[in-house]
């Protein structure tokens, strides 16, 4: 699988994640990608941190409107029945809990569910935006990434070395490989991917894994 | 009736040394016309309150390139890597605040609040050094309000009475900031007599506007 | 698409017990289609958080005439004498909260906030039981979230998707109150279909609405 | 000079107070007379604190708009450049200093500035509406009062004993007989009506008045 393809496997799967009706918002880089596989059939309402919901496709280009962008700075649209606000109402959405799930990306996450995303230390700090806000405040925390980052090494860990981003709040974690439940207990593998195994998932996981009996089959 | 200032004259009202905040989110939203005023004016020595530092070359971030900055409180400085580069040089002091704080801090500035208690960044850096409040088992950290000298801020249209309407995502931080500081300048597309905006479709009443500029207006 | 429902089946999701949000300043801005129906429902024990109790014979007055509450946490009860008479009878049980923190309460509640710090009320018997936290030299008040079971709400217009619109003084704590509530019923003048009112001019989203009843419909 | 006089005379001299452009928030009861004497040349603009800014005129008799109420709930209109918003964004412009003067009565006020007008033990208590928000926040409390209760009695004390509204907030006395202001060294006497004396004054005062040289005459 190359890159593009672990993306859009990571990204179909978290939309799966959704219920008709839920409010949801998807973060920067590779979870904007899950807005292309949500079900038809499904009405989610897109949140857009900038000020509004009801996020829609790209216009063509040349027909982009300037007003209209998501957090990312990206051209997009509003769908019918939108609504637009300032940033207090948009994080009073957010940190209120009208937000059914975010979805993120992370540098490390870990088996209590803490996560880290927004610094390095050493390396330039670009800030958290709204990401503190949107961890803390959105029901449910899906966490999209990779399994192991660019060097190999798991990003799922017993606990985070980086700065966090916010306690306790992941609910579940969807890599390539796998899709793991945060619970009180631990981390539970809920489903592995087709062309992996139990035992490769749990190798490239710092954390121990608690293994069910029904381990579903990740596609 | 407000009065119209022309671009020069609204920047000569900022002098050196003040705090500013500038609305926008990513350029959207930016008083473009007005920042431009002020690069032209060199006001320098400013403490800038905004959400993000824009582009290297354009919104906020001309204001960064040009050193006018002694210190940003800013969500998210990763658009614009000279702001970055000028921090660490510490060139430019940055304060970086999770976005939903940082809206609820503009707002409590504005709403004569001492503070709001915000869930968001408990456990993380950004408690370090803030008061954290227990409230029914929770913790969380005491936001205080920000104010500024001035405020530059764009709207979609005006009213004679200051009256503002705002246009998609490019509302933002703008309604929060027109009530936190001492003067509020308004970049406007259009400026419309008393009477052609219904008082239920007005987003920040008049009585928070101390002066308009017509965008892209002669200096 | 939201559920219409008959004032009668809007009625039945309230439950003895329950605390109940309405909006509404003297009556203007009260949802008294759904208010009949709840007299008529007969539900008691209620706690109302509103603010004020309306007329003797008329808005949320009609609750208290009928013995239907508990407690009331209010701003004022000067308009309806029989509130006066039934808490100095022990027959409800009123907290007075002066009426801006009342509606920073309930922002709060909607906003995910830990509570607020107001100036007001400070030295005066408002502050007995209160924490009083210092910042910057002076005191605030620690004023805590409030939420509520189920809102009963009053807007001008609502679209199919939920959004709503409000008509000049009878805004009040309406919009407020959508958002710090579990279930939230609206009762409205007109409902349109999804479209026919711009994002820009929307003032409650629709998200934060769970049901609308036509103002005068048929139980 | 019969009661509604004194009222008149009263409120024709608490509208003097008022300068070109200053918002102003007049409470309920004689309060809401001085509307009647504002100098047309100056431009007020007069806050409801139940939702909007630019209370116009009371309409012709069956020309009542329902939704359009003032804090008393009578009908009023609403001025072209006016401006409606929910009860939050009201008392945040109250609380937030936006609003010049606000203008109460008094059940007691004292050579502190401290204001008791809300309750009186043992009998019904009204609860405090949006008065301790308006006297903490506006820029300047002017209380309009007879200068004596029923009983005849000073309503101006050294100590309120009634419980207190706000502490350390008057700015301004206008009564029948005299303006007084409130400084830090005490009760300032500004003005004596023509018909009355400074004598007459002090003994209808408990406290004791500062007299200035250049005492000037009330009409």
């Amino acid at each position: 699988m190359d890159k593009q393809q672990k993306r859009n496997m990571i990204a179909r799967r978290v939309a799966r994640e959704f219920k008709d009706g839920d409010v949801v918002n998807l973060g920067i880089g590779m979870p904007t990608l899950v807005a292309n596989f949500i079900d038809g059939d499904k009405k989610v309402i897109l949140q857009s941190e900038n000020g509004f919901l009801g996020v829609g496709p790209a216009p063509e280009p040349g027909q982009e409107d300037p007003d209209v962008v998501n957090a990312g700075g990206q051209p997009v649209s509003i769908l019918t029945g939108g609504a637009c606000f300032d940033s207090a109402t948009s994080f009073g959405i957010i940190r209120g809990g009208h937000v059914d799930a975010t979805v993120l990306g992370a540098l490390e996450v870990d088996e209590e569910g803490n996560l880290a995303n927004w610094m390095i230390p050493g390396k330039l700090v670009p800030g958290m935006g709204g990401a503190m806000d949107l961890v803390v405040g959105a029901q449910k925390v899906i966490i999209a990434t990779e399994h192991c980052n660019k060097k190999g090494e798991p990003k799922i860990l017993r606990k985070c070395k980086l700065p966090l981003t916010a306690t306790k709040e992941v609910d579940l974690i969807v890599t390539e490989l796998a899709v793991i439940e945060v619970t009180l207990s631990g981390l539970l593998l809920r489903e592995v991917a087709e062309d992996s195994s139990i035992a490769e998932v749990q190798e490239k996981t710092e954390a121990e894994l608690i293994i069910p009996d029904d381990v579903g089959v990740l596609k | 009736m407000k009065k119209i200032l022309s671009p020069k004259e609204a920047a000569k009202k900022v002098k050196n040394g003040m705090s500013v905040m500038v609305g926008g989110f990513m350029v959207v939203g930016s008083p473009n016309t007005l920042i431009d005023a002020l690069v032209e004016e060199g006001t320098n020595d400013l403490t800038l309150i905004v959400n993000d530092t824009g582009f290297p070359d354009s919104g906020v971030g001309k204001l960064v390139a040009a050193d006018q900055l002694k210190k940003v409180i800013v969500s998210h400085i990763g658009t614009n890597k000279i702001t970055g580069e000028k921090m660490n040089n510490k060139e430019i002091e940055v304060e970086l605040v999770p976005q939903g704080t940082l809206a609820e801090q503009i707002r409590a500035g504005g709403a004569g609040l001492g503070g709001v208690l915000t869930p968001t960044g408990v456990g993380t850096v950004v408690q370090e050094g803030k008061r954290v409040i227990n409230v029914d088992g929770q913790d969380y950290i005491l936001a205080t309000p920000l104010r500024a000298d001035v405020a530059l801020l764009k709207a979609h249209k005006a009213d004679l009475a200051g009256n503002l309407v705002f246009r998609r995502s490019a509302r933002n931080f703008n309604p929060l900031m027109a009530t936190a500081a001492d003067l509020v300048i308004v970049e406007v597309e259009e400026i419309l007599e008393i009477g052609e905006i219904d008082p239920d479709e007005v987003v920040t009443p008049g009585i928070f506007v101390d002066y308009l500029v017509k965008k892209g207006g002669a200096a």
